[in-house]
Parts: structure tokens; C-alpha cells; sequence
């Protein structure tokens, strides 16, 4: 029993906080929100040069053969970062989805390109008019002789702009029961009939809508199997969740450490506003949260490294780290004050990005609806 | 005990509401979430209704209808003023006046010289002149008395140097009303003067910057070596403070944050009975209904804390404390109803205005960002608190 | 407008004051947890004869005409002393319900013993299966010649054990509309087949089950309209509510007194606790909790008082005043330290009082529910 | 990173598990709501089971587990404690070896003399001899370190006067474990020393009072002229505080807590499948599985705080910061879990253990009143924030 990081994730944690504290500073976070792409295809580069994208792939994909738990010392650091990009739809969602589910041909073809840096891949799951649920699948691949041809919307899709591919779940049959009928594929996002708009996030944060209208897709591009795709589905999700609450393990980190370092320098009233009882108390319960956030994510970590069913874990662990950020966020808010409310001033970065993050991948209502019917029925 | 109003303030209110019928654009929805905080006000997000709606404003004198009469005013009771800020803050009508009409114009008449109110009085009841709050500063926050920008004195005029900070709309504004520290050998609250003069005297410069809810603002405004003359001072040199802490004699219930959360609330169960999500009207989520169910009786209590300033103050009794008591209760309340209506559109509350899908567009998005400023603006939470014990409860220091 | 009280309300607010100052001290509250009637019938005569248990009924009826905002003065009152014994069941619920549903024989037998004291109503809603809703009023009173004939049980019935007579509601029959089938009847406490048994809740209130098996009525004996009795218990509901409100409003300004005076007096550290800015935190949100409490139910009061429908506000009222009557009574734990949970000190029995009172005449959720079923459809 | 267990850890486990299976009455409930606060643990509510129950844990040493061997100890390591403690709780078991166990024996074993050790070390791995804690007195709760209890030397022998309040148990116990002040001429933490001697001393009375769970457990208590031989000193003379502060090298992760919070759940989640309520079965109530799912994921939070103090222990890392984390969490934890299983029952979680209406015996009802001390006793959370801020952060005073 150890729930501290071995040396080796202690290197990485230093090497990724060095690393993305000169390569990633806020500077750059701002210029990806204006940015076109919104990320930096120079840092991507960097990134696969370190090995970080193909982190969770074997070598024989140029993978570097790392666990969740290595996955995840990363993530805190760039949630510490609000490094910019595909990082957790690509490098994370995709990568695993492809690894675990495609066929030797699809390994081949995405998997090493993941890894070097040249491909991105993001999935297309949500929908206009529901989430979570299989039943809201609606976008319609139908079948023909040359394979599938797709109509639809998808929403919140991160990072279309910029993919190479999506993978799309979509609906390949009616199903007999309610999960059936659903199928991932591999979509070329530069397909024809595929048009892409930007949605616009309070985080800047680079998601976007993708019209699909007769978008033709081969049949050696379904992942795992026909119309049994929703279990991959909710393993995309569950990853995507897992990861996203790594990330905000170190976004929420970095919020309550601005606090309490702003407390100690802040003088009003001829003190230091951390000498303020009030203030203190807001500290101390950022350190709750945040110890909080942390240990019940590692938990989830640790169980998808050991091969362990994570699910029920990754649930926990998003809607706990979502709300726990959020308490983090008011406190550091209220202590910096004014500067709280400045958009020159880092901590609102942060503040927008965690909205966005509380959705990605499900909300804690999403998640405690999950948690409750395991314990409840 | 009557909590309906009189009969006349009954009717104001029809008068009221028939303007706003019509003279607000049919599908008026407005961006005006400033129910939620200190930083989405603005012309920007009002567009161009505003100039010529504030205009027929003037016309009928509303904005300073609490001012005496010898000053342009129309001497309105504490109830008309209570109606006027409800119903125009229940529309999400453009707002109006600012602190030239709220805070600058009477201060100046109860500080100011026979100048002063024959040079700013009526500018401000025509709709003319406009005016920044010069009082944060970088060093000077909830601790306001530290202020450190400087006049010295030097002949018959002042030289000013220092640096403003979050001051609203310098950018925009005629003058500037000046905290600034005239004597640095007594305690700090004893050495503090207003000023007010304009914007454009040679030495002052105010750089906006946005806030977190994209827009421009709050400004730094820095003066460096400004030449006043002397009857730019306001009042008596040094008694600066005890004139900016001087309560005015206007309706300071917080009514219109209430009637804010009253119509955003409408706004919010209007589109949860219209849109379907996961298979189901969002009115039908029991999580969602609670929430609502709980936040809508909040805003109630909140009208009522409001309604019962009014009452206190028709009766002239002090409502310095139930004024924090509303402030410190609706600011909090106000970042709730933000983030419920933002909550309760799933993923879709995260999108701004910008994107066609964003919900009422975008209307609590913004709401949510702009609650960040809800318990920081106007003295944070912590220090309405700390009044309520200290001077409210008399708990010692 | 005018959200204070008239000079006839603050004479009765001083009196009332006084009077359960001296009459009813916490010694007088502690022997009633005890005692097997739970009230004191000297001090009842004493409360008859200062005309409080008249106060809502008219003058022919030995009442002193007056109207809900001084019920709401005199509950305050109660609150804050912690009054044991049946006013509201009695002289709030069940004398409203009689005057304005009864006949003149009925209103002639029981309100004039109402009033003077002679008698004690309590009505009897709560079953085991449900509450709050007519389909769960199973209690059965069958019609044969001579009357009905009642079974069932009622539970959470206030003072049963000293009650004369109860408003039981039965039903009648099983109705075409949702809320028909429901009727109002006045038993006779003392009849053949009622069995009353204490129920021991955590505020030792004298809250009792009322077992009744074929317990015999007479027709004369219906309040208001067979199977038309729903409005009624409705009524009864609201009524109770809105008192209930009132009476934890007195009680919750009290908890909020004792907090603020502890803190002045209680030194630790070497100053006055209330020194500490995180006890003057607490002291300033009491207040503003109280402060709220005290308008809308005062809000409620004054729509019954004018005859306007109070439904709504006595929900509103009722479910505020319980969040915030806890929020209150956590921080004046808090702030008192062990001397809170210690038995032998007052504010334990404001901590047991209040959660029973959240609960008398439907709590948070219940009255919530019916707010958004008005709001939200 | 390993979440898990070594395997010696869980074949113990399943070896306390089978004796719990075999010692506790088969439909053992017991009213175990020490999860909840201080003041529920008591004979009175567990029955006569807690005696034959308490002479078979002596019988394996487990009470005493954590001791060196050299006093009757097994030196158990901290992984054993937590699984030890983990399962007692979880299951509700009788509470066993109080302060005696875990506080009063390792004190003695390193601030006592040999004679101390001989007269009280035995006893305590026997089961034979209890203690009160003679610390809070009615002017030193928070601020501990202002006792006025004095002990004056006379010749060789102590003379106590003064009073202690909210004394557990101190009518039940053998002996006193009392901090008092021997030097009054020097800052307040340098003048307090430890005594230990018989609560039948002349001199002493102790008055048990009700707490607000009616169960009789705390005590005042009254030094009247006690004379104490110069052997009751433990340690030395005016270093008491510091005797007292010292940290114990036991299993300090709260998981007890959280372990009962997880049986609490289990309860509660039971109840709610087999109870209807208004029609329908309370588990499928929306709210209540919101909140139910909630506070479950609340409660392991919670496991993994106790966990990882486990894991800094077994490394022989200070865990001060982390076991204020623990206790202020779990204390918060442990009052919503309480309300959240009373409100559940709706008015039914208004009946205690006495009616026969109460859902699972009272048991929800109990745990709501005795969540109260949750946050009080053994430092509030006000003073847990301020160790954490000043100690933890470095927040200057």
C-alpha cells in the first residue's frame, strides 16, 4: 500500500512542470484562445518528441509503454499549465479506444501517428438532443454497399477544427436492446460532406460542432464491433473522465497555491490578508479539496493501471474533483478580490477552463446518477 | 403590517411598465445580467437601443426623480423610487444615470459649492455629463482608507499623482471623482480629500482592460503630475472620507437586484418547459425542480429584505445594516441563480454568446461570470460580514 | 407599506415576553419533556384568560378577533420560549378549521371551549404509508345508519393524549377525482376503540399515534362537505405551516441572541471569542437568516391576515424558515462549544424542538415540491 | 502507487471479519453512531454484548495491538491497526481500550517512570483499568493551554484544586489523567504538568450530566484540597503541555470514522430499498439518490484520506496536516451523513431509539444528535482551519 508516485513519476511531474512553465506559458494559453487552430502545432511536436503522446501506447506503436498513473502525473501538470489542445481527446480517448478495440490494420494506421505527432483524433459523441445515454445516439450510418454513409450532428466535439480523424459514434441499427445499435467509426475528418463551426465556450477551449451530410466511411473503418459500440462508447467517456479529473487535480492545485501565496504577500488593514481568520479558513479548506480531489482520482488511476474495472471509480472521481475545483475556485476568487474579475489576470483562465472541464466527459449530475443506480438500483 | 404598496406607487408601476411596453423593442431580451454582478454592464451588450431609450428617460426625468426639486429632482417617496428600479431592473431595461445620478449629483449637493452644483446639477439631470469613481487602488481595496494617491498642495491648485485602479468606465466618462490623500501625517482615514474634475486634464490617463466577462470596463487611470485648481476640491481638505461614507438619502434596498433574479428566474423556467433534453422537458428534472423550487423562494426573501429597507427608510430609521444585510444575502444569492441556470442547460450553459447554440443566448453564461464580481464589488462578502458583527451586532474587534 | 408592526402587536409582543418569561421558564420546558401530559394545564388557563387561545376566533365566541400577524406576534413569542402544550393543533389549526368550515352547532360546542380553555382540538392527518397527499388518507370511515364507523391509524398527531376531540381525516370514499373521497370528521378523543400511544420524538413533544379501530361518529359530527374534505386538510396544512413558521422564527432569534451574547462573554485566548472572524461570520449570516425568516413568514401571515390566498407563502415560508432555523442552530453550536451538547444547557432543547418543527406540517422538500409543481408545471 | 493491501493485511482482515462474524449476536445492530460525534459510545446503548465482547478482544491482544511487545504489546504495524480499526467500525462493534489503549499506556510507556509502567501498563493490556481525561476545563476548551487547575507541592505530595469539565466516563473510570498547572509565574503552556491517580482520592467528586443524546458520558469534576503523592507527576514538572501535545506513534487516519459512515450508508441504502414512502420506494426518490450518491462518494473521499495517512505513517512521515485534514472533513462528513439519513426517513427521522416507529431503531435520529459534537470535540473545526492555515500553509497568526 503506497498512494505516493514512484521516483520515476516524480521525475516526469518535475520534467513536465519545467517543461511546460517555460514552453507552455500563459502567454500562450491566451494565444490559443484567439488562435485559429487553438493549439501549438510547434509544442504538439515537442510533446511527441518527449514521448508524452504516445505515453500510453506500447513501443511497438513508438508508444512509451507508460500506466494510467504515469498518464495522470502528466495531466495534473497540464491542468496546472491549461496547456492548450488534443491532448486528452487524442492522446488519451483516442489512443486507448484504437489500442484496445481496432483491428492490427487500424492499429497500425493511427496509432504510431498518435504518438509521433501526426495525427490527431478526437471522438464525436454528444448530441443536440441528449447525452450518456445510447438511445441519444441519433446520428444515422446507413448501410450500403460500399459501407456507411453518415447524417448528423455532433456537438462538443473537441478540437474538430484541427483532427485528422473523429471517432464518430453512430447509430448502425434500431438495436433490440437499449444499448445495441450503436457503432464507432473511424471518420477521415476531412471527408467530404463534413462541415465543422467552432462552438465557443466560456473556456475558449476550442470545441465544436461537426454537421456530418452523407459523410462516406469504408467498412474497415468501424471500430470494435458493428452496432455493440456503446460499451466502447462509455469506456471513451470513462477515460476522458478519469483524465479530465487529473487535470483539474492540477488546475485546482495551482488555484488554491495562488491563493495561498497571494494571502501571505496581500497586506490591507496593515497585515497580511492570510493573517485574516476568515481568510485562513479559506485556505485550510482548499487544502481539503484539493487533498481530496487528488487521492480519489489516483484512486481511479490506479484501478485503470491495474486493469481494474474503473468505472464506478472515474464517476467518483469526476464528479467529486468537478465540484471540489469549483469550491477551490470561489475561495481563491474571494481572496484575490478584484483581480479575480480581471481577464489579464491568470486566475480567471483557470476559472473558465474548469466550467468547461465540470462538462467534459460528464457532469457530477451525470455521475451521481451513474453512482446512484449502482447503490440504489 | 401592509406589505402591498400604496395606491399611487400602484399606479407609477402601470405608468412604468406602459413606458417600458413601449419603448422596448418587442423581443427585448437584453444582456442585462447585472442582477449577477459589477462587470457585464455596457453599452456593448445593450447595443444601440440604449442612447436613444435613456433619452426618453431624461425626458421624463425618472433617472433623478429621487433628487429635490430645486436641483431638477421630483422629490419622489422612497416607494416610487423602490417601483421605478424594479420595474426597469425586472425588464432588464438599459441602465441609466450611473453614479452621477446615484452618488456624484447628491454628494455634490451636500458637499459641493454654489460652482459645483451650478457647473454639474443639471448636466446630470439632462443626461450630459458622466463621471468615474476614482477611489481603488492597487494597495487600497476592501481596505479603502490606505488610499496613497496624492494632492499636494501648490499655490491655488492641487498636483495629483498616483494610480486608480477598477475604476468603471474612465474610458468613457467627462470627470473623474477622486478619493486622494491630501495629509499623510494623521491617521488614514483623516487625510483623505475628494476631488473631481475631467478626464482629459493634461496628466491623466486611463488605460481599460477587460474583465472575465469580455468587457472593457474597469480601468487603471494613472495621474501623473495633474494640475487642478483648487476648486476641483469637494468639501473640506482631509474630510474626504467621512463625505464618501456619508449615506445618501436614495433608495438603498438592492431592489433591483431582486427584480434581476426575478426575471432571470422567468427567463430560466420559461426555457426549462421548452427544451428537451435526455428525452425530457428540463422542467420535469426533479433535481432541477428543487433547485428551482429553493432558489425562487430565496429571491422572495430577498424582494422582502428589499421591501423591508423601503419600509424603514419611509420611516426615516437608519438601514445601514439591513442595507449589507441585502447586499451581503442578494450577492450570494445572485451567484446561485447564475449557476443554476447555467447548470441546469448541461453543457450547453458553457457556451457564450458567440455561439449559435448557446441558450437564451448565452444569457447565464455570462451571468455565471459576471457572479464572480457579485461578492467582490461594492465591499466583498467578508467585509459586509465583518460590518454586520462589528457594527451591526456590536461584537468587538 | 409598511413591514413593521402597530403599537397594539408590540404591546402584545412585550406582554407575551413577559409573561412566558415568568411562566413558562426552561425549568417548566424541561418537566414537560417528562411529563405524561406534556403541557401545563395551569398555565393554559393562564394563556385563556390573556385571551391568546381565542386570539383568532370572533368575540361571540369568547375569541379576541384578532388577526394572523398578531398570531404570528404571540408565536414568535412562544418560539423563543419554547412553549410545550397543543396551541397551534388547537388554537391555530383546529379553531380555523371549525370556524371556517363548521356549523352552527359545531362552531357553538367547540369554540367557545377552544377559547376558555375547556378544550382541546387536534387534527389528525399523517399515515404510515404517505402524507400530503389525499390517496394517502386511508384511514376508513365507513357510513352505516347511525353514522361511521373509523379505521386506522394516525400517527404524528400533536397532544392526542390530552386532546377532547380530533379532526381525523378519514376517507369516505375513494372518490372520482384525485383529491375526492376525503372527510373531515370531529372525534371524540375519549370514544371506544381509540388508542393513543406516545411516539417519543427527538424534541419530546407529545407527538402521538392514534390507533382507531371502529370508532364510532356521528354524521353531525362531519366538518364541512363529505368526501369533500381535502380543501379543508389543505388548509389545515397551511395553517400549520405558516404558525409553525412564525413560532421557529421566535425560536431561531433566540438561538441567534444566545450566540451573539456567548461570543461577547466567552474568552478564549484572551479575548472575547467574538473577537474571531470566523465567529463574527457565523453571527452575521444568523442575522441575516433571521432576518429572512422573520419576513417571509411575516409575509404569509399578512396575506392570511387580509384573506388573500396564503397557500403559496406559507410553503415559501415554512420551507425557509427550516433551512435557515438549521443553518442558525449550526453556528450557534459552533459557537457555544460542549456547552451545546450538553444536555442541561438551553440551546440543546432549541436543536430538538427545531427538527421537530421542520417536519410538523410538511418540511423543505414536501413545500419545495408544491413551489415548483406552481412554477414549473 | 498501490491501493491496495499486502496480503498479510487482508488475510488479518478476513481474520477480524470471521471473529466478528462469530462474536457479534447475528442480528447486531447496536447503536454504534460513534461515527457521527463523541457522545453516543456508551454500555448503556450497547448492551451487555460490549463486556463478554470486549474480555475476547482482550483475549487476543488486539486492543492493545499497536504496543511494543516489551509491554504486552504485538507491534503491530500501521497497515494492521488501520484494518483493525476499519473493521470494528465497520461493523459496529463495541468500542474498546478508550483513552487507556490508546493515549494514557504509550504516554506513560515515554513520559512515565519504571514504577508507572509496572503499576499501569499490565492492567491496561488486561482490560482492567480505565481513565478519564482530565483536560477541558469550563474557562479552557479551545484554548487549552489556559488551565487554572493547580496543583501546589506541599512537602512530597501535590495539592490539587480546581475543576475539569466535559470529562468522559470520569464516573466510570479508576483513574484521572489530568493536566494542571504547577507554575503559574511563566507563559501558560510552560507552567502545566500531568498527573495520574485514583478518581477514589479524597477530594475528588465528578457529577455526570446527560448529554444531548441522553446518554450520561461526560463529567464535571471537582479537586477539593486533593493530595496526590509526588509519583502521580508523570514526566516532568512544567513540561506537561508538551507531554501532552506529543504525538503517539499509533494508527492516526480516522478511518474508524469513515468505516462507520460506510455501515451508516449500507443501513441506510437497505432502508430505503425495503421502505415505501408516499407511494413509492424511498430509493428511487430522486433527491434522495442524488444525495445518497453524493455523500457515498463523500465517504470515500474519506477512506482514501485515511488511507493515505497510512501510507505517510508506514514511511514514518509527520502526518500532523493530514490528520487535521481527516478530522475536519470526516467531523463535516460525519453531520451531513446524519441529516441526510434522517431527512430520508422524513418524519420518521424525527423517532428515537423509544419509539416503535423509529426506522432502524433510532439509529439516524441518534447519529443527528450526536453529529453535533462531531465538530466540537477533540478541536473544533474552527481551530482544526487554524492549525491547517497556520501550521500546514504557513498563514502568519
Amino acid at each position: 500500500m503506497d498512494l505516493g508516485l514512484n521516483e520515476t513519476q516524480e521525475i516526469l511531474k518535475k520534467t513536465a512542470r519545467d517543461f511546460l512553465e517555460s514552453e507552455c506559458p500563459k502567454s500562450l494559453v491566451r494565444a490559443m484562445e484567439e488562435d485559429v487552430k487553438g493549439y501549438s502545432p510547434e509544442l504538439w511536436r515537442k510533446m511527441a518528441e518527449l514521448g508524452w503522446l504516445g505515453l500510453l501506447l506500447p513501443a511497438e506503436y513508438g508508444g512509451a509503454g507508460g500506466d494510467w498513473v504515469d498518464a495522470a502525473v502528466l495531466l495534473e501538470e497540464m491542468g496546472r499549465a491549461l496547456l492548450p489542445g488534443p491532448f486528452i481527446p487524442t492522446a488519451v480517448v483516442a489512443a486507448l479506444a484504437i489500442l484496445e478495440a481496432g483491428t492490427p490494420v487500424q492499429k497500425d494506421k493511427h496509432l504510431s501517428g498518435i504518438a509521433n505527432g501526426d495525427t490527431i483524433i478526437s471522438p464525436a459523441i454528444l448530441e443536440p438532443e441528449g447525452a450518456f445515454s445510447a438511445r441519444f445516439i441519433q446520428a444515422r450510418a446507413a448501410e450500403d454497399a460500399a459501407g456507411y454513409v453518415i447524417d448528423g450532428v455532433k456537438l462538443f466535439v473537441p478540437d474538430a477544427n484541427v483532427a485528422d480523424y473523429l471517432l464518430a459514434a453512430v447509430r448502425t441499427s434500431d438495436g433490440v436492446g437499449s444499448d445495441d445499435g450503436v457503432t464507432v467509426l473511424i471518420v477521415d475528418a476531412r471527408s467530404e460532406g463534413i462541415e465543422v463551426t467552432p462552438l465557443v465556450t466560456v473556456a475558449a477551449d476550442n470545441q465544436c460542432e461537426v454537421a456530418l451530410k452523407g459523410v462516406r466511411v469504408s467498412r474497415a473503418d468501424v471500430l470494435g464491433q458493428v452496432d455493440q459500440g456503446w460499451r466502447l462508447v462509455r469506456q471513451m467517456q470513462m477515460h476522458g473522465a478519469a483524465a479530465t479529473s487529473a487535470s483539474m487535480v492540477g488546475g485546482a492545485e495551482r488555484v488554491f497555491e495562488m491563493a495561498v501565496s497571494y494571502a501571505k504577500e496581500r497586506v490591507q488593514f496593515g497585515r497580511p490578508i492570510g493573517s485574516f481568520q476568515a481568510i485562513q479558513h479559506k485556505c485550510a479548506d482548499m487544502l481539503v479539496d484539493v487533498d481530496g480531489a487528488r487521492f480519489i482520482t489516483y484512486q481511479a488511476v490506479w484501478k485503470l493501471s491495474e486493469g481494474l474495472d474503473g468505472e464506478a471509480d472515474a464517476a467518483m472521481a469526476k464528479s467529486w474533483v468537478g465540484d471540489a475545483y469549483r469550491r477551490v475556485l470561489a475561495h481563491s476568487n474571494q481572496i484575490h478580490g478584484g483581480l479575480a474579475f480581471s481577464k489579464e489576470f491568470d486566475l480567471g483562465l483557470y476559472f473558465r477552463r474548469a466550467r468547461a472541464a465540470e462538462f467534459a466527459y460528464g457532469d457530477g449530475v451525470v455521475h451521481r446518477d451513474a453512482i446512484a443506480r449502482q447503490i440504489l438500483g | 403590517m401592509d406589505f402591498g404598496l400604496d395606491p399611487e406607487d400602484e399606479l407609477f408601476r402601470q405608468e412604468v411598465r406602459a413606458f417600458l411596453d413601449r419603448e422596448l423593442p418587442a423581443d427585448w431580451l437584453g444582456m442585462s445580467v447585472s442582477w449577477a454582478g459589477y462587470g457585464a454592464a455596457s453599452g456593448e451588450l445593450e447595443g444601440p437601443v440604449r442612447q436613444t431609450f435613456y433619452k426618453k428617460l431624461i425626458k421624463r426625468g425618472w433617472p433623478t426623480m429621487a433628487w429635490p426639486k430645486a436641483y431638477g429632482g421630483q422629490d419622489a417617496s422612497f416607494t416610487h423610487q423602490y417601483v421605478y428600479n424594479e420595474e426597469m431592473a425586472y425588464r432588464g431595461a438599459p441602465e441609466s444615470g450611473g453614479i452621477a445620478v446615484t452618488y456624484v449629483g447628491p454628494a455634490i449637493m451636500v458637499h459641493g459649492s454654489e460652482e459645483h452644483k451650478k457647473k454639474f446639477l443639471g448636466g446630470i439631470v439632462r443626461g450630459e455629463i458622466s463621471f468615474a469613481q476614482g477611489f481603488s487602488e492597487p494597495g487600497a481595496g476592501s481596505d479603502l482608507a490606505s488610499v496613497t494617491t496624492r494632492a499636494v498642495r501648490d499655490g491655488y491648485d492641487y498636483i495629483i499623482n498616483g494610480q486608480k485602479t477598477f475604476t468603471s468606465g474612465a474610458h468613457l466618462a467627462d470627470y473623474i471623482w477622486l478619493l486622494a490623500r491630501t495629509n499623510a501625517d494623521v491617521p488614514k482615514h483623516k487625510g483623505l480629500s475628494m476631488f473631481v474634475f475631467p478626464m482629459k486634464t493634461p496628466g491623466v490617463t486611463s488605460r481599460p482592460f477587460l474583465n472575465i466577462c469580455d468587457v472593457l470596463s474597469f480601468n487603471d487611470v494613472y495621474f501623473d503630475n495633474v494640475r487642478v485648481p483648487q476648486d476641483a476640491l469637494v468639501g473640506e481638505e482631509d474630510k474626504g472620507w467621512y463625505q464618501a461614507m456619508t449615506g445618501l438619502d436614495f433608495e438603498r434596498s438592492g431592489v433591483a437586484r431582486f427584480a434581476g433574479c426575478r426575471r432571470a428566474m422567468e427567463l430560466l423556467v420559461r426555457y426549462m418547459k421548452e427544451t428537451k433534453w435526455n428525452g425530457r422537458y428540463l422542467a420535469e428534472d426533479p433535481l432541477a425542480r428543487e433547485r428551482v423550487a429553493e432558489t425562487a423562494v430565496d429571491i422572495e426573501v430577498g424582494r422582502l429584505m428589499a421591501l423591508r429597507i423601503i419600509s424603514m427608510q419611509t420611516r426615516r430609521m437608519s438601514v445601514s445594516n439591513a442595507s449589507s444585510v441585502s447586499k451581503l444575502y442578494g450577492s450570494e444569492l445572485s451567484q446561485r441563480l447564475a449557476r443554476l441556470g447555467a447548470d441546469v442547460m448541461g453543457p450547453f450553459g458553457t457556451l457564450t454568446r458567440r455561439s449559435k447554440w448557446a441558450p437564451l443566448s448565452g444569457f447565464f453564461e455570462l451571468a455565471y461570470r459576471n457572479s464572480v464580481s457579485a461578492t467582490l464589488g461594492a465591499g466583498t462578502s467578508e467585509i459586509q460580514r465583518n460590518i454586520l458583527a462589528q457594527r451591526g451586532l456590536g461584537l468587538p474587534r
